[in-house]
């Protein structure tokens, strides 16, 4: 495994994000349970079948949505197929790298992607074109442009965004007239950091710095749980994750707000 | 799922069988064969050491740096070799959840590196890595403050069941893989994909902690074992 | 063509929309949002800063290092994310161009560097690019002797055009894309594909240029509004 | 070429070895002659076509065949094929780094191969499926475990004995009943290294890690010569390598007889 | 990007070249329009489909041509394809690495094939097997063998020399008689750098060591312009453009004659 | 193979013909071309010089660092740049046997690289690599105990012959390539592989060491050809 390079947060921020916390704090001011500002545009793109860019805060995120024709997997020969990639490129921190993707990206992307696939966002049966020979085969690329914190969620929502306008392009291979990507109701993403037992919803870049536990879930339309992701060395206990998905189903229903408008 | 028994013949919160071995490799500074179900998993730390290159040590603390491999005839159709994308996250979150009991601040500039390697996979592969881990961190004698263990709980057939077979986790609803401190039961991982109320997931999380603390006994019986066999030697 | 009018509307030596905005990013030290035609194109720059690892820090100047990326959705068909033979020579010929601008001799064992990102793409990124790269260091504050900026002339049907679009590149019978330092009118970049008789080749440089000082009024917009804007603030 | 990092022996076990080789001692009391403790454990895993774990003394190597359909090579259509891989992987030794396979491993790989290969070990010509479409691929891969000298025969014992017991997975792609993998007789690998002009059988760690020269040896059933390579800086007289040859005439018959047990 | 290792040239040498381009004067005594002696060789290799090593002074390069059969691209269906690279490997100078090509490589491969697809040299229509199904595809390699500078001039005039003695070999594919693969007139590459205010053809390494810009210009037989490449820091007038332009169409007929006797 | 004539008209102990030359390029600090049968093949040395990064020197001697390479047009299907698992192989073997004759204490830290770059292929291209390779090192100069040479036997039609065309190779039973140390008679390389008795891989072995007896003066001819071109000049 690679070994990402130490991130080193001086000990002065530290105490300062520590000592605020203790007081319930935040270092920009939000409540434990408050998004910074969510802006999503969609469809912003003419080579993408679809596309988002969504701000949360000074986070920025780019989705793009392309679909190929392939064969379908052989346990699956009536179902499309979904790919999802994410790219962390130097234009959106300091710390970002160019080279293939790192730990970070690969585990963005994966949870992204659980989110969307259990779920059931796409409907894949109706992604065949023919049986066992040719499927519809969506790739969802999230490209973050600037980072400040909370790439989750900013990615979770991007993607789920782009795939709301996408539009599947039978008109390229001459099979007929563009449809729309078959959708049903999005994954919502709700991320949590805890630092000095101060669990707050959407971790700022300042916050995730001095994070020692981290969690993600992604809720449906019922409010119910389709994809958890904990990170971090730092421990929840059992009582703190089931105060996380009762905050998260209300951020949930905001966010579902924002993104139907 | 019939009359309450699953395909193997097991009720819903009953572990596969699960056999642990420390100590079992002779370079590695500690180590854990385990079988768990079809899984066979050989786990191996080395370290503290001083990590190289120079610029990736921390001043402040250990790195801990798991590697989950699995052999390319460990799987149906032989898995090229080299880490694949599942690999690389579940090398991350075992990394992350094994840090989480170590004492790592006793070994500013080092790197604790620890082994996964799946010879022969059937489900769960993960939690059983992380189990083995564990029983290779204390073979090896680091410091930790508790000896982690995972366990993973599912829902088939809208039943909550404990420790998902191969057939279950493909044909069911979800599956919930975590690991915990076993003292103070904290989660060090947790993960989750599939379709689950939050009832439900209080249910799967309660059962899975069961099956944490059951396997965290045949952990100790494995270190004690083979104290025993050095005390007969 | 027709009647000396191109396919989309346009006269032989006439841009198509530029739009500019300078200072977008939150983090970037200097960045710029260009959209060109169909072109949608985001830069940045980090730096002066300390060029690492070590060895390819020169002790007599700063390193200028531009990477040109297109995202995999930018393109009729997705391309696969990471640097193709294409990407990277446009990244060394946009390198060597703003190096020509810059003074590098002021920051020894600095790199600046430069990413361009291009969302979308039709036809002339690389011009699109390094004239959003240019803005983006001016952005930044780094030090040039002049505020570079770049355009395509071409040949499309026999006649010299500026500034082709995509489907006017891939019919035409040349492209030439170059870069300037507007004030001494100096070339900092010149590629040339297709055809051109020494003739045609003067008359579409002259092209070229004026392309590029219309092109340059729009970049010092870019950057007045900017202070207008903080101004306002 | 990759150059390996340096393997620093320290200077006093160097000198211990060398005064023990003077005396015609190995550091483990064993004679020159002698091999380790061979351990031969066959068909141990459910996945793997074949299987073996290996030890000879505290070397532990793990094999295992896995078989595919693929399309047989155009100038031997009627042929299946095989391939070899090695991996030495950070469990099995301090000094082993993860990454694509290095020289050593690339070497070790191919030697194992070529005893196999030109022992006519598996019966290429019963790996054929359809005539020029479709054969059986068969892939060996070398799991090294523990890592205490003398990988070149333990890779090569393993390989043979995981063979022995593989079965070609007809059903698996509805082609009929399972059937054992087509074996002929195997070869064995016999190696040696020279340090001090002392020329020992089946080295162990510190004695490689001394070693001037090494030599490998596969024999056929008939002591025909099948395979062989020489290694590292140091030479071999045309006499010490026909002594070697004798040598491991017998080796080859004793590690036969357990393989066949 | 990859940034390459700093090339440190001495001071002194830095300001002797200076000195003596201030006076109009080259390193080894050359006129600022003068090439240094060229040497063309054809068809030396066996198993090339068509071969040349071109030496300009001391720089020695060799280019092969193989073809292969495949599909052709899905908007060309009735044409070839081909494909050219380029290897700076370290037998050619101490400077240069093993491993993938870098950027230097890359470029001088792109210009090299610029010069050799505009100008039409292969006759892409001519090497059509089955349309839309199978065509020739002309693989160009130029393997540097000693680098003593001007490498794109060198590289350009073996891919020329190489192409015009090739054979497409449909014996090997069981497609009737070989034949000579179908070319055209060749482009004919230029390269000045630009050092001092000094611009001066065919640089050495010397002076490329020093040189501020550099632009190369392939010319086809007509005199007409069909690749350009500029390159380095520095800049040039439109004058000074035109001048070489100029320059080189004197330099490009001498060259054609050469390639062509 | 009839009444003891090869099928390119050779005795079953004659080599194929062979040409030498030293100092063939200008960059490098010794160089050999050299062609054998089909074989074409240039081999360059540079060094000792300071072996980079620092983490790869030896304190006590030089490391021999022989890169063996063929180019895509070497072979009849082009063959993609890059090592391939057979170059990796043959390198490593190579630097070894070269590193027998050196005497790299004299050069602690540094490196000395080899290059052997198979421009044309046909059979025995190792041992074509070391040979050229040796003449290579002497005309750099670089201190040795003696001038490696190879040489490969092996065996056709159930004969014992010398130094195998590539259609030989390819239905014969055995190729036995070796590298000796020409005073001694010491084996520097040895690989087999095919098909055997001991008898008959004596009689290989001599009659290889006959081969390499025989290039060997060949090798010492190129040298000395060399300086009497210099005293001609």
């Amino acid at each position: 495994m690679e070994i990402p390079e130490v991130k080193r947060v001086s000990a002065v921020k530290r105490d300062y994000l520590a000592r605020l916390a203790k007081e319930g704090k935040r270092p920009d001011g939000r409540e434990p349970d408050e998004y910074r500002p969510i802006k999503i545009e969609k469809n912003i793109l003419r080579n993408a079948e679809g596309s988002a860019r969504v701000r949360i805060g000074n986070t920025m995120v780019m989705a793009g949505v392309k679909a190929d024709i392939g064969e379908p997997y052989p346990d699956s020969p009536e179902e499309g197929a979904m790919s999802t990639s994410a790219e962390l490129p130097p234009i959106a921190s300091p710390e970002f790298e160019s080279g293939p993707p790192k730990p970070d990206a690969i585990e963005l992307a994966r949870v992204v992607d659980r989110g969307i696939r259990e779920s059931g966002y796409i409907d894949m049966s109706k992604l065949c074109i023919e049986p066992g020979e040719k499927v519809w085969i969506v790739f969802i690329d999230l490209h973050v442009l600037d980072y400040d914190g909370n790439l989750f969620d900013a990615c979770s929502l991007a993607a789920s965004a782009a795939l709301q306008n996408a539009v599947l392009p039978y008109e390229k291979f001459d099979l007929g007239e563009n449809k729309p990507l078959p959708v049903t109701s999005p994954p919502i993403s709700c991320t949590f950091v805890k630092y000095e037992d101060f669990i707050v919803v959407d971790p700022s870049l300042d916050e995730e710095q001095i994070a020692q536990a981290r969690f993600t879930v992604a809720l449906d339309k019922e409010g119910n749980i389709r994809a958890i992701q904990k990170g971090l060395k730092g421990t929840f206990t059992i009582q703190e994750i089931k105060n996380i998905i009762n905050r998260a189903q209300i951020h949930a229903r905001n966010i579902r707000k924002l993104l139907e408008e | 799922m019939k009359d309450g028994i699953r395909i193997d013949g097991r009720k819903p919160d009953e572990l596969r069988p699960i056999k642990i071995e420390a100590g079992v490799l002779y370079r590695a500074d500690g180590s854990c064969y385990l079988e768990w179900g079809g899984n066979k998993i050989m786990a191996a730390v080395y370290g503290p050491r001083e990590a190289m290159p120079r610029h990736i040590q921390d001043p402040t603390k250990a790195i801990v740096n798991a590697r989950y491999n699995m052999v390319p005839f460990s799987v149906e159709d032989r898995k090229r070799p080299g880490p694949d994308r599942r690999s690389v996250e579940i090398s991350k979150v075992t990394s992350e959840a094994l840090e989480g009991v170590i004492f790592t601040e006793l070994f500013p500039r080092a790197t604790i590196d620890v082994c996964i390697e799946v010879l022969d996979a059937e489900a769960g592969t993960r939690c059983a890595g992380i189990t083995a881990a564990a029983v290779a961190l204390a073979d090896a004698g680091i410091p930790m403050r508790d000896l982690p263990v995972a366990c993973a709980a599912g829902k088939v057939d809208g039943t909550v069941v404990l420790d998902l077979t191969s057939d279950e986790d493909k044909e069911g609803d979800a599956d919930l893989p975590i690991a915990i401190a076993p003292r103070t039961e904290e989660i060090l991982l947790m993960q989750m994909d599939g379709h689950m109320t939050p009832a439900e997931f209080d249910e799967a999380v309660e059962l899975a902690i069961k099956g944490c603390r059951e396997v965290s006994k045949l952990q100790r019986e494995a270190l004690m074992n083979k104290y025993k066999t050095f005390e007969v030697e």
